[in-house]
């Protein structure tokens, strides 16, 4: 049971992942290949204030949300002087240069990481196994509530709105700088929060666990359930944080086939597995209305 | 809508856990050893080398009438380096495949993580080769045989002093835990015998370029370089070194210590000498079966990397042949074990109350295109570990 | 609703506006105004500045030089969210319609105007029963009510600029700037436009549009300025114009477009 | 650290840099995909190399069966795969580029191919060190400077003078009008990752011998790094690659010869990225 709740637990904070860069990508256009790096600044943030300056869980995965926004806010500066293909890489040099401050600044346990970071507990009583993997459900359930009220109040439309044209939202009113900046500080807010998560999960958190490779594999589950969607990143990040545990008896050949499926999925299915208009999600929509 | 998309998921969710669930079972009358390491991705030459020398340990064992006319098995899974997957891994093998101890051959980050549910499940887990300090401080289950950075340091900064007599030294370190512990503990003893250090840089992991620093180190003038790194940087700088007429004596440490260091590196290799466990001219019976099995059957030399997690299954062996399938039989019988010769990396002296192994600690040089005998460290004051 | 402004001053006024682009002056020393209620046409050549001359009113480009008042108020170099929100309402040459979105939604998305400066536009819903029908209301208006479900960039190009009328039209605009709005389309389609802007402009709004169908333009526009090289060539009725000597010449120099349309 | 040192570093640096990354702005240009599976094709041609100076011993016919295998694989790619996103948005083809890379490498490293270890390219000697008044280059900068003068000769040529190099220019500036005025676009678009391909592989050989290892996993830090030198030489620009391409070599130089490893490498790199993009969001060298 415990292999299973510890797959489930990384599949719930990666869903988190994916559908923070969903809004982020999705919602406001603004393709990143960096959003490991708010996962990281949220895993450090809480691990840190609870290691080194002694807080406890709770207060301190709020903190690492807020700082992680804050930071994704000011970091997101960059999108409102480029875009496209050159944002895209914007924000993968973003994902180096904070890794590698984690690493080169000793103040952030440089090269050692972090160790021995606590899991939380709840009136004295540690939360472990099915009750983190609860926690990080119910985190994940939050996650998607958020992702779907915002996507149908004013903010949600002016962000539709900023990724359809930029020109024509700032023609009704929308300041694409200041929703470009809401956009990355909600995304990375959210992804700040699966790192503390993921922090106290774990229990050290090391620079590279933050890598571009990682950063990679979220956009992978965003467009591989289907970009823009709720459904989509969630089963994005389900089917592929758990594909390389259940291709274990193909061996060696699992990083393999995760990079094939990925090419088959985008020749045949680019909208996503579960994309609006997608083989599979019309299969379902017309069994769900009969 | 909104029940839809639960649909969606639940139905995902439950196609996985029939999946992965159907992937285990157990096999009666044998002792199963667990052990991860990265066969995939960046770290695979390690997961490999690591993978090859517990296979070797399994062998030797069952040939010698495994644990008490008990076959050894081994459970082998990648975890890709990753500490996530390291974690499901060592999850998988507790649950699923009910291990009775297990090996990790897998690099600091991962082996950290897989640690706590070892400790928390209480089943004994054998690091071979991470050298993050604080790996064996996760709990009382958790040990290790690779020797700790901070005493092959040490043993590099008396090689370099009192053996090699250098008095300006230079530090080239890689930017990981390894190389960092290396070089504080490596400093530390230098400068406390009066070597003055004349240069000190940090260079990435993975780098290849290294003419510029080593220009700058030439200009330093040091007798001895203190150069950390695995065999691939290693055989960049000691080439590159060559190259730009630096002509100090470079001291490197166990990542040196792999056939391909040589290879890589080729005549650039010469003279180049490096603190490591495993002794190639090594009279010992059970290193050189290690030594020469091992080409055999992989077609390849040995290195250090198969000889740590070779010992990491030789020692939980003798552990459990001692103290029985129990954690705390296997966790007592560590603990009080005393020169330990089944090593392929010479004797373990015994395990510290820290669970950190002691041991005399060699110098190798390289010569003729192979690493050769240069000095043995056995000063309980240089190899004893502080913890 | 912003309250009326002061009868003297005018709604639009441009004052010794210019815009230069490396060497090329672009718009140079243009001034004129619109005053409220009145239909004012910008005509001119090709490249004779005119939707440069949009684009430094809405905000979308910064002047060289210059000063725009909108009510009084100095607008430029406002950006152009703000100056939407102070009731400037434009439509694009090449259209921009929220393509993903039904053509109601890219109504709704104007009529968000006042609600996105504040937090609370990620408190509200907008799809509310009140800001659903007020939709409506404007498709119905611009006859698209038929259309209010699809997607915007299904709809042929003549809807998508009836499109964009509708979405700034969601502004409450006090000022509408329409570029070429007529582009395109049929004349019993140009017909059907020009009704739609009278009707507008009876119910309070002052147009400002540009055009090359010089015909529309000059049974539309109660006064027309005319553009050429950057610079005012002609400012006046359309019977004017018509019979201006500068107007003629330089039309006739480019393209003889006044005799061939008007 | 002399300026020789500083010169001979930033020209052998800087040339490496560019072999990798012109085959990817080649592709940017004239398909506008991020392109990250170039690096795979890379990785190929040094383990072709490698395979065939092992089976030969000779050095020219490994570079030339490098060449023609990864030109080969680059076709296949663009044909097999690509060819059917272009009207995609352009995340499509990145993640599906990023799939190709997992997808090669990992076979790659498999027993039969790569396998997980390092592998020494012992070439160094085909090329004869040369010493001047001022230093000596090595045999092995020796190689990585003259054949990349060719290689830039040789693609001057090409885009200046042929039919096909044009055709190319015209299909970065606008690909459906480059199609609508007669340019077979598909040969067009097909020769390009020919070559494109072709000359990662070279790029895959030169490297395997200058640092003598070729290993599957060596594309990991060329799949993102090429991006910063074709971001910094304006992305599809070839002469703004190569400008690019020794400016970063000169900046990291400089840097690691004065100063050392403030950040890694890769960091500094990207640092300077992000930094340019802030000034000049067309990139440095862009229009």
């Amino acid at each position: 049971m415990g292999y299973l709740i510890s797959i489930a637990t990384f599949a719930c904070i990666w869903a988190v992942l994916a559908l923070s860069l969903n809004i982020l990508t999705g919602y406001a256009g603004q393709v990143s290949l960096g959003h490991a790096a708010f996962f990281g600044i949220g895993a450090y943030a809480s691990a840190m204030l609870t290691v080194k300056a002694g807080w406890s869980f709770w207060p301190a995965f709020v903190a690492a949300i807020l700082i992680t926004g804050v930071v994704g806010g000011f970091l997101g500066l960059p999108s409102l002087r480029v875009r496209h293909d050159f944002l895209v890489l914007a924000t993968m040099g973003i994902n180096f240069v904070v890794i590698a401050i984690f690493k080169y600044v000793s103040f952030f346990g440089g090269a050692l990481g972090i160790i021995g970071i606590k899991k939380p507990a709840l009136f004295g009583w540690t939360l472990r196994g099915p009750w983190f993997l609860a926690l990080a459900a119910l985190y994940l359930v939050l996650t998607l509530w958020i992702s779907a009220y915002l996507s149908r109040t004013w903010a949600g439309l002016a962000l539709t709105a900023l990724r359809e044209d930029e020109d024509a939202a700032e023609a009704v009113g929308v300041s694409v700088p200041r929703f470009k900046i809401y956009a990355f500080a909600i995304s990375a807010a959210l992804a700040g929060g699966a790192g503390s998560l993921y922090a106290h999960f774990l229990g050290s958190v090391f620079p590279d666990h933050f890598a571009f490779v990682e950063s990679i594999g979220i956009m992978s589950m965003v467009v591989f359930g289907g970009i823009g969607t709720l459904r989509g990143p969630v089963v994005g990040a389900f089917i592929l944080k758990a594909l390389p545990e259940y291709l274990r008896f193909v061996g060696d050949y699992r990083y393999a086939i995760y990079g094939g499926v990925l090419v088959l999925m985008m020749l045949f299915q680019p909208q996503g597995i579960l994309g609006d208009n997608s083989w599979l999600w019309n299969k379902i929509r017309r069994r769900i209305n009969d | 809508m909104r029940s839809q998309k639960l649909l969606v998921i639940l139905l995902v969710l439950s196609l996985l856990v029939v999946l992965a669930g159907g992937c285990g079972q157990s096999k009666p009358k044998s002792y199963k050893i667990g052990l991860f390491s990265p066969t995939t991705g960046f770290a695979a030459a390690d997961g490999t080398s690591a993978l090859h020398g517990a296979e070797l340990a399994v062998q030797y064992i069952n040939d010698h009438g495994g644990i008490n006319g008990v076959k050894v098995e081994l459970v082998h899974y990648d975890d890709a380096a990753k500490p996530d997957q390291a974690v499901n891994v060592a999850h998988k093998l507790i649950e699923q495949d009910k291990v009775i101890a297990a090996v990790s051959g897998s690099y600091s980050g991962a082996t950290r993580a897989a640690s706590a549910v070892f400790q928390d499940a209480g089943v004994p887990m054998v690091a071979a080769y991470a050298v993050h300090p604080e790996i064996t401080k996760t709990g009382d289950k958790i040990w290790r045989v690779g020797t700790l950075a901070v005493v092959e340091g040490k043993v590099g900064g008396a090689l370099a002093v009192d053996k090699l007599g250098a008095k300006k030294i230079a530090l080239l370190t890689i930017d990981n835990d390894f190389g960092t512990s290396l070089a504080n503990a490596f400093k530390e003893y230098v400068t406390a015998k009066g070597a003055e250090i004349v240069f000190e840089e940090k260079y990435p992991l993975g780098e290849k370029e290294f003419r510029p620093i080593l220009n700058r180190i030439k200009e330093a003038n040091p007798d001895v370089v203190y150069a950390s790194g695995y065999y691939n940087e290693a055989a960049n700088i000691v080439r590159q070194a060559k190259e730009v007429g630096l002509n100090a004596q470079i001291i490197g440490q166990e990542g040196y210590d792999s056939p391909k260091f040589l290879e890589l590196a080729g005549d650039a290799a010469e003279g180049v000498i490096i603190t490591t466990d495993l002794n190639r001219d090594s009279d010992r019976e059970i290193t050189q079966w290690f030594i020469k099995t091992y080409k055999e059957k992989y077609n390849l030399d040995a290195d250090m990397v198969g000889a740590s997690t070779f010992d990491a299954v030789m020692v939980l062996a003798y552990a459990i042949e001692k103290g029985g399938t129990k954690a705390d039989g296997i966790v007592k019988a560590l603990g009080e074990l005393k020169d330990f010769e089944k090593a392929a990396t010479g004797p373990f002296y015994k395990f510290t109350p820290g669970r950190e192994v002691m041991r005399p600690l060699g110098a190798q040089v390289v010569k003729g295109g192979a690493f050769h005998f240069f000095a043995e460290f056995d000063d309980p004051a240089l190899i004893t570990p502080p913890w | 609703m912003p309250e009326k402004t002061n009868r003297n001053t005018p709604l639009l006024d441009i004052r010794n506006l210019s815009r230069h682009f490396g060497g090329l002056k672009a718009v140079d020393g243009v001034s004129f105004q619109v005053n409220e209620g009145e239909i004012v046409g910008l005509i001119g050549p090709n490249g004779a500045g005119k939707t440069t001359l949009f684009n430094l009113i809405s905000g979308f480009l910064k002047p060289t030089a210059g000063e725009i008042y909108f009510r009084g108020l100095p607008i430029h170099g406002k950006r152009p969210n703000a100056i939407a929100r102070l009731g400037v309402g434009r439509t694009f040459q090449i259209v921009k319609p929220f393509g993903e979105l039904s053509v109601r939604d890219n109504v709704l998305a104007g009529m968000g105007h006042n609600i996105y400066p504040s937090l609370q536009a990620f408190l509200h819903v907008y799809h509310t029963p009140t800001a659903i029908a007020r939709a409506n209301d404007i498709l119905e208006n611009v006859g698209l009510a038929a259309y209010a479900d699809a997607r915007a960039d299904t709809l042929p190009i003549g809807l998508q600029r009836r499109l964009e009328i509708a979405r700034a039209l969601a502004l409450s605009p006090i000022l509408l700037l329409l570029d070429e709005s007529a582009a395109g389309l049929t004349h019993q389609e140009a017909e059907d436009l020009a009704a739609l802007i009278r009707d507008l402009r009876d119910r309070g709004i002052t147009i400002l549009l540009v055009e090359h169908n010089m015909r529309f333009a000059m049974n539309l526009c109660e006064r027309i300025v005319v553009l050429n090289q950057g610079r005012i060539l002609a400012e006046g009725t359309p019977e004017e114009i018509q019979t201006n000597p500068a107007v003629i010449e330089a039309y006739l120099g480019h393209s003889g477009v006044v005799r061939r349309e008007a | 650290m002399s300026l020789w040192n500083i010169l001979l570093d930033t020209l052998t640096q800087g040339s490496i840099y560019f072999l990798i990354a012109v085959g990817l702005t080649m592709v940017y240009g004239i398909l506008k995909i991020l392109h990250i599976a170039h690096a795979a094709v890379y990785t190929i041609g040094a383990g072709v190399g490698l395979a065939v100076f092992k089976l030969t011993g000779s050095f020219w016919l490994a570079l030339i069966a490098a060449m023609l295998v990864s030109g080969l694989v680059g076709v296949i790619i663009y044909r097999g795969v690509y060819f059917y996103m272009l009207d995609q948005p352009r995340i499509v083809p990145l993640i599906t580029s990023v799939g190709l890379f997992l997808l090669i490498e990992d076979l790659l490293q498999k027993p039969y191919l790569m396998g997980p270890y390092q592998h020494a390219f012992p070439a160094q000697e085909v090329f004869p060190s040369i010493t001047l008044p001022w230093g000596t280059i090595p045999n092995a900068q020796v190689m990585i400077l003259t054949l990349t003068g060719v290689a830039l000769v040789a693609l001057y040529l090409i885009f200046t003078r042929t039919r096909l190099g044009l055709a190319w220019q015209a299909a970065a500036q606008d690909r459906e009008m480059a199609g609508s005025v007669g340019i077979n676009l598909n040969r067009a678009i097909a020769l390009n990752f020919l070559l494109g391909s072709a000359l990662a592989g070279a790029a895959g050989v030169l490297v395997g011998v200058f640092y003598n290892s070729v290993y599957a996993t060596m594309g990991d830090v060329p799949s993102y790094k090429a991006f910063v030198v074709i971001v910094l030489g304006g992305m599809g620009s070839v002469t703004g690659t190569l400008a690019a391409s020794f400016l970063l070599a000169f900046a990291e130089t400089v840097l690691l010869a004065s100063v050392g490893y403030v950040l890694p490498r890769d960091a500094i790199a990207f640092l300077v990225l992000i930094f340019v993009l802030m000034f000049r969001p067309q990139g440095l060298l862009g229009r």
